[in-house]
This record gives C-alpha cells, structure tokens and sequence, in this order.
C-alpha cells in the first residue's frame, strides 16, 4: 500500500470497482482497475477503494474479497466460500455419483487379490487401468499402496484400507464371499 | 395501375418530399446532390442495392407496391454514376440491379401485351423487385427488433462471484453388492484365472450394432453396463466397444457421461444435434490387447 | 407471490440467496433456489428474500437484481448495467464488440428463418454474405449449424442457439414477433 494517506473513496468509486470486480471474470490487479477507471485516480485511492470493499463484505457469511498474487502483483476477487457449495451442488441434478463397472472390477481386484500390482490389475481386466480411477478410489480412502514388490520394476503393491471395510459394512476381508471354489464350475459354461 | 404517366411520377414525387422524417423542406434534397465527401461516408451504411433502393424509396415515401421505375431507375443510375466519379469500387451487385431496373423500365414501356383470356391480369414487371424490397424491409426491421433488445454484455452483464474452490465431489457410496457383481463378473468371463481361451466366437459386429439399435427403439436410452454380456468375456467387450464406437461415428447413437467415471449413458440420435454438445471425448478405457 | 405474508427472511437466508445469485452461472428460479437451499424453505419466503436482496441493491449505482422469464418462469439474476461497459472495454477493447448492420441482418435472418442456408440470406439481403460475419456470430456463440440441407451442393443450414436467446433476453423462440408484422407501410409516415 502506498505511504501517503489515501484520501477517502468517493461511494460512487466504491460501488464502480465493486462492479467492475463482480462483472470481470478474472481478478483484477490495482494496475487493471487504474487501466478500467481513469488515468486521473491513483493507485492509493483505489487501493483504499479496495479496502472498503473487503471491509463490506467481510460481515458477509458466504462473499469475500480476497486477493493473491498473480505474475508477481496482487489480484483481488469476490469469491464464494465453501460453505455455499453444498447448496449449489444441490441443484446439480443427475450427479448422484457412482462407481462405475471399470472403477468396480479395479477395486474388486484389489479387495480379493491384494496384495495386487497395476499389471496384475490390467492382465485380469484386459484393459489399462485409467489412472484417475486408482486416484478416486485411493483419495476416497479405500485404497493404498501396501509397498513394492520386489521384482522387475518394482511395482506397487496395492491393498484395501480399514475405511474400506467400515465404508462397505464388513467386519474382515474373511467375510468377503469366497468364490474360487465356484469360479471352477462357472469355467465350465463359459 | 401498370402504366403510370410520368407526369404522375413527378406528382407523387413532389408530393411526396414535405412529408419525409419531419425534416425541415429546405435541407431536403430535391435533387439528388449531396456534397461528395459526405456522399462517401453516407454511401457505406448501404448495406447493398437493396438497402440502396429501398432507401430511395423510403426517402421519397413512395408507395412500394406503386414504384415509379423509371423515376427511382434514373435516381439509382445517378448514384451509381456519382459512386464511379468517386472511385468507390461498385459491388457486382450495384450493377446487376442496374441491370435489373432498366429491364423492368423498359418492359413497363411496352404496352401490356394483348392477352388470350381476360381472367388473368397481365403480370406486373415490378411484381418481383417489389417482393424482393419488401422481403429486405422486413428483415431491416427484424434486424432493428433485435437491437433493441437488451442485450448480454452491451446493456447488461453477468455478475459472479467466484464459485468455491473445486466443488468437492460428493463421496461415492460404497456398494458392496456391486463389488461382488463385479468380482463375479471377472470370474465368469475367466480373465482372471484363466489366460485365454480363443475360440471362434460366434460374436459379429454388425449383429451388435443391430442389438444395440434395437434396445435403444424400445427406450431412448439405457446404461453402457446394461449392454455389456460379461458371459461373452473379453472377446463380447471389444465386439460390443467396437459396435458402439462404430455406431457413434455414424451418429446412428450417441453417448454421454456425467461424471468422470460415472455410468455412460447410450441414447439414441433423435436428428437434432442438439445432443451434440453433450457428448464427452473417449471413455475411460480402452482395451488393450485383443 | 403467496397470499400468506411470509415472515421476514433472517439476515443468513438473504446473504446464502445473493451467494448463489453472484456464484451461479445461470440465473435461477425460486423452484431452483428451493432446491438449493432445501424443502423447509417455503417459496413464499425465498420471494421475500429476493424481495429483501433487490432492496438491497437499489441504491447501488451499477448492481441490480433483475428477473426475467426463461423457460415460462420467472429467473432472478444480479446484474451490472450498461453503465460499466466503458469501464471493462477500457481494459479489454476486444470485448463484445459492437454489431454492425450487415450482422444484425444476417442474425435476424438465421433467428426468423431457421434453418437457413447461406445463399437464402444472400438472396434476402442481395449482397454477398461475409464469411467474418458468420464467424462472429459462430463465435459469439449465437449461431451453430443445424446440419446440411438434401438439396444439390448440400449447403449448410443455419439456426441460432440457446446462448443467442439468453443473450438476448428471449424467453423462446416462439416469442419473436411474426416476421410477416415487419412489412410496414404504415410506419413510413413519420
């Protein structure tokens, strides 16, 4: 901020850089604001513009003004807290998440066979393992490496978690039903 | 009403000019000169002979249906000649309805052919040119209707605050049920025990795009998962893959997916392309082998 | 709005509406708002919040919260008027520019005549069209191609889009005034 004392903003410039700052889509920068307004205010008036807008909106629950540094200058943006994305997510129909088969074979493998590899993993399903899906089921907390095995590559080796059991209601990975006894009579048909 | 003196033309004309736009008499133009570097700028808000012509017309608030040709022919040719002397390039188009008018003009001198039979009134010359001009104001107008409107990022814009960090996507429900239906799955298609049984599949592409077309007649769409045979193993998974991807391409179906992950949906193609934008890139594998 | 007199919105409930106003990209409904905010929340109290949020907002000199009809119901919206257009286009000269006539001719031809080829607009407006028109309008999102025409050259068919009816403040389509209305003989007598 500067050293002189800013004079105090004029009510119509606050209410300008508030509409500048919520009609732009990016942040803007002191520099911008100075480009938008006029060459005729200087960058302490509008730096105290700035300044009584944070202090406006800082009653608010779910507005802010916040800045950060961008290339180097500060940047200032209104902004949503996160308290507001429950609700706009509510709106959001046809979200209603699932796992999808690709990201439930990958973690069945994982349950039955762990300790498993990603190649394993592909030799069984025939397919790449995407992964997104091995990050979406670890920062669910369903996942984790177990270590890596020692051969070729060193692969890792991952494993199920005790979220995992708690999140699918079981107590031990002995509950799981036991198909290798059957899966021999289902080769038959195949 | 097909042939009009010319002495009527006149009339009309001078008639015509006190009533245009409220304009004091005297700054009306009662011949067609205007000063040449104001003619420059004026003539490029023309946006063709059309508009040209229209405005001659309108100007002079003569009857559209009732052109005076000769009288708005002579007026337009000035123009024309007035646009060469200074240099300004004549669109093709200028020159064609030059061309245009003074056909209509000459025609209307003729004397209305004898007709056969009395029941058809002879064809007026104008009729098009007059169709054409109406067709242009209409859309003048339209064009202005739109102006008008309040528009996004002229009269109003969009305020948005910055939505939070990331949405945090809900977590996924554990499906226990699912998991199992899913280890089985791998079993019974014998990828996971067995290496490979290649045998000559009795599995077709084109049958598969005929079964998935079909279960799309019955219900405009249905579940990837729902399309899939795990029985047919791997083989069935690249047939089926092959088969929609095949189907995509033609835009015989089409596809999409709400979420990373999430189901992937089929529908079908209802001609519209509105759909169109809603359909995601690849899905979330590939097979790989086979 | 409701027969009964909803009871005055607290403080929390207005600022979570004018969250979701400012952090939507869509304006929204007072179904949409409901949704969002939960079924406790009577309509009748949602109305009084916007009530609440357009007093807000009008003594502010560029802000307003405006609604509109999309889709047969009415949506709210906070918007900035006219009056900042000089201030963002200082910083951004490129920013929506202005619509000449040749554009807006070819615009209402595609909107009152859709689908429409290229050479119908050429035979309407009896002038070439430019190619950089079509490409504004493609590119201010208000025109898209509706597929090619069974006719010989198979020329492209043209229509406009959702984005050039919510631009443009029109609820539908529907709504445009008969393109037979704009034949006026009458209105040349000033």
């Amino acid at each position: 901020m500067s050293d002189q004392p800013a004079s105090e903003p004029p009510e119509g410039l606050i209410e300008l850089v508030e509409a500048l700052l919520l009609a732009s889509d990016e942040p803007l920068s002191v520099e911008t604001l100075g480009v938008m307004i006029g060459q005729e205010t200087s960058p302490a008036l509008i730096e105290a513009t700035l300044d009584r807008i944070a202090a406006r909106w800082e009653s608010h629950r779910f507005v802010e003004l916040t800045s950060r540094r961008l290339d180097g200058r500060p940047v200032w943006q209104l902004v949503a807290g996160a308290a507001v994305a429950p609700y706009l997510k509510a709106a959001d129909p046809g979200r209603a998440p699932r796992l999808s088969r690709a990201a439930l074979e990958t973690l069945a493998l994982i349950a039955w066979r762990q300790p498993i590899t990603r190649g394993e993993i592909e030799a069984a399903r025939g397919v790449a393992v995407n992964p997104q899906i091995l990050k979406l089921l670890t920062e669910r907390g369903w996942v984790r490496s177990l270590g890596v095995k020692d051969s070729p590559g060193r692969p890792e080796m991952l494993g199920t978690t005790r979220q995992f059991l708690s999140d699918f209601g079981i107590d031990s990975l002995d509950e799981l039903p036991d198909f290798e006894r059957f899966a021999g009579q289902d080769d038959i048909d195949v | 009403m097909s042939s009009e003196s010319r002495d009527n033309a006149e009339l009309r004309w001078v008639d015509a000019t006190p009533r245009v736009s409220g304009e004091p008499m005297e700054q009306l133009p009662l011949d067609l000169y205007i000063p040449a570097d104001a003619l420059a700028i004026w003539l490029e808000q023309f946006e063709g002979p059309l508009d040209l012509l229209l405005y001659l017309i309108r100007k002079h608030n003569l009857d559209i249906l009732e052109i005076p040709v000769a009288r708005v022919t002579e007026q337009y040719l000035e123009y024309l000649a007035l646009m060469k002397s200074m240099a300004i390039e004549l669109a093709a188009e200028y020159l064609l309805m030059a061309a245009w008018l003074a056909e209509i003009k000459s025609r209307m001198l003729l004397p209305p052919e004898p007709r056969e039979d009395d029941e058809e009134e002879p064809l007026d010359p104008r009729a098009e040119l007059v169709e054409r001009l109406l067709e242009y104001e209409r859309t003048t107008r339209a064009a202005a209707n739109l102006d008008e409107r309040p528009r996004r990022e002229r009269d109003w814009f969009d305020l948005s605050v910055e939505p939070p960090e990331r949405l945090p996507a809900p977590p996924v429900p554990a499906d226990l049920a699912g998991l199992i239906a899913a280890m089985q799955g791998l079993l019974r298609e014998g990828s996971v025990r067995r290496a490979h049984h290649v045998r000559a599949e009795p599995l077709s592409i084109r049958q598969r795009m005929t079964e998935i077309l079909d279960a799309l007649i019955e219900r405009p769409r249905c579940e990837l998962a729902d399309i899939f045979r795990a029985e047919e193993g791997r083989m069935g998974v690249a047939v089926t893959t092959v088969a929609i991807l095949e189907l995509t391409r033609t835009r015989a179906i089409d596809w999409s997916q709400e979420s990373p992950f999430g189901p992937v949906t089929l529908f079908r193609v209802v001609g519209e392309h509105e759909d169109a934008e809603d359909t995601m890139e690849e899905g979330d594998e590939r097979p790989t082998g086979e």
